[in-house]
């Protein structure tokens, strides 16, 4: 191999010095728009040109690069770093409202865990979409509890710490009752005449509410 | 045209001239206008577009024109334009300049059409060198395998303590929301009470207490008897507007009582 | 109080090392295929990075290699060396011939950005036709620049980033032979005296012999 550009000149035949080569196989893979495999550089280099020996200059060249060389079935190709890959992408974050099926179905989840599905379209009064419960769990705020030592042993749904964390709260039990929501004003019902139960019927459904079921102490008793 | 008038004096068109106007004819498509042929013609000067005689290069041009019109060549109208404006030219570059006339010299303006030729020669010489440049996708390269950033949309849901909350409240409390049409049962209406009191108001001589009015089912229950209390009142008022009764109270919160007005 | 928060920004994310955002601004280049800035850059990347500083790395650590850096207008892109080309003959694209009159109208608005169509009306003696000026702006090669403050407010021409990017130039104030034409006064927008006649297309006389001599300052005042 020759080493300098001199004795290159003198011949017509005689190869790039390796640099040279090194510098042709990157300019190469960095336009190609496949895979290349040395045979083809080969076939586009000056006679004489040894891509194998370049491709091993290259490769040690791109170590721990941006961008790396790496191998595609018997081609080489340039790929840019893969723990760069975030930086690939923009992402662009929209914040919605949770839908009303979805609060309302994440609420009584976190009043009555550990709830089966049956349990939560009891109380909702209609059913739960599929979809609604796969949202509440890919936005890791409701998991899997233990199933219910009920027949046909129903899976139950718990929320979980990081459904706390977003909410501001120690534990589900922090949640405030009924009557407490009352209290607050969060409860705008205002029955109509003739059907206002006396004061104090609504307090055992109330108690229901503040004090969880059992179940909570299999999510947060450990 | 003007070309008479002055060939027989300073410039008689050499032979050479009108040949080479002739050769041009031929190519006169391949012309972007007239400057364009004006600027070919100035070729034939051979020398620096700065030192040309405008006065030679006008006399070529209308040779040219002269040619074409001896061989029925039908030039476009801006062609035409040029020759006019170039035999004036020539005409005020070879007569004394007078006093009088207005406007530039024909020094001016041959100095301005030499710019524009020499102009248009420059912009011509720079286009060719730019497209003589090393060019994307000809000399150098892009990336071959663009690696696009992938806008990825992340819609991110929220809900608050409070949103969680009023959702539960709704829903316990849903079994206490009734549409208020569907608790008309527990309703006696103005219009009831009115249509009531007209039917018994004959028979009400003496002050009665209007509470004994309230229909029949509307005493016991505390809410029926409050709606029918309410509204057997208004229609008392209604009627005592109408000067058929008469209402009072002898003390607060005692009976209200009704009387027949005659 | 800007500046306050900036450093208190700089304390709560610490920004990686330079040799980490240079890997960064490696791999965004040389994914692209367009040019890209700065700003585009640091919106990518990790809060405090400094591209503008990186990209010096990076220039550095390209220079003579097959593929370079360049600058195109504001961005930045990664190029194969230009003495490379033969290796790609095979990637070339054959580009749509263009026709003389394109090309000397390209010229003359690189030159003369920017510049009415009736200033090129008068330059090249002859009227644009659509078809010219449609082509180049579908190449984007060409766009709109601001119209003139003359009368008739006649829109103007300016060259893209994209033009600088296909023929290599970091900027217009690169063009071959620039600085030349400019001190022969050949980029003045000389009005024809008095009232000359119509070299070519005399509609838009009037115009072109209103339009201040100002255009080049424009673009390369600063």
């Amino acid at each position: 191999m020759p080493q300098d550009i001199d004795t290159e000149k003198e011949s017509l035949f005689e190869a790039p010095p390796m640099a040279e080569q090194e510098r042709m196989i990157e300019a190469m893979l960095f336009a190609a728009t496949e895979p290349m495999d040395t045979r083809e550089m080969a076939a586009r280099m000056p006679h004489g040109c040894d891509p194998a020996e370049a491709l091993v200059h290259l490769k040690k060249r791109y170590e721990g690069r941006g961008v790396t060389l790496v191998k595609v079935g018997d081609g080489w190709a340039m790929r840019t770093a893969p723990d760069l890959g975030f930086l690939m992408r923009r992402e662009v974050v929209e914040t919605r409202k949770l839908s009303r099926a979805a609060i309302e179905t994440l609420a009584i989840i976190a009043y009555h865990q550990p709830v089966t599905r049956a349990e939560i379209e009891e109380i909702r009064g209609v059913s739960v979409s599929r979809g609604t419960v796969d949202q509440l769990l890919e936005m890791e705020w409701i998991r899997f509890g233990r199933r219910k030592m009920t027949p046909g042993r129903p899976v139950t749904f718990v929320v979980t710490e990081t459904f706390l964390d977003h909410f501001g709260l120690e534990s589900a039990r922090d949640l405030p009752g009924l009557k407490e929501l009352r209290a607050a004003g969060l409860l705008d019902n205002r029955p109509p005449p003739g059907t206002l139960p006396g004061i104090g019927d609504g307090d055992e459904e109330d108690e229901d509410a503040e004090v969880p079921p059992a179940g909570q102490d299999e999510l947060f008793g450990d | 045209m003007a070309e008479d008038t002055f060939d027989d004096s300073a410039d008689p068109v050499p032979v050479a001239e009108r040949l080479a106007a002739e050769a041009l004819i031929v190519d006169v498509d391949g012309f972007e206008g007239p400057l364009d042929l004006l600027l070919t013609l100035s070729r034939t000067q051979k020398v620096d577009l700065r030192r040309i005689s405008v006065l030679q290069l006008a006399r070529q041009y209308l040779t040219f024109v002269e040619q074409a019109r001896a061989l029925r060549i039908e030039l476009a109208a801006d062609y035409l334009v040029m020759a006019a404006w170039l035999a004036f030219l020539k005409s005020r570059l070879l007569l004394p300049p007078d006093p009088a006339e207005e406007g530039p010299s024909g020094e001016d303006l041959a100095a301005h059409l030499a710019f524009q030729l020499e102009r248009l020669q420059a912009m011509r010489d720079c286009a060719a060198r730019l497209m003589a440049r090393d060019r994307l996708g000809r000399d150098f390269f892009a990336r071959g395998l663009p690696e696009d950033v992938t806008r990825r949309r992340e819609v991110r849901y929220t809900a608050n303590l409070l949103d969680l909350m009023q959702a539960y409240a709704r829903l316990r409390t849903r079994d206490e929301f009734r549409p208020f049409v569907m608790d008309r049962d527990a309703i006696f209406t103005m219009e009831q009470a009115l249509e009531r009191l007209r039917g018994v108001i004959g028979e009400a001589a003496t002050w009665t207490d209007i509470a004994s009015y309230l229909p029949e089912g509307f005493t016991t229950d505390r809410q029926r008897r409050r709606s029918a209390t309410a509204s057997t009142f208004a229609a008392a008022l209604e009627l005592v507007k109408e000067g058929r009764a008469e209402l009072r109270q002898t003390e607060i919160f005692a009976p209200v009582e009704l009387r027949r007005k005659d």
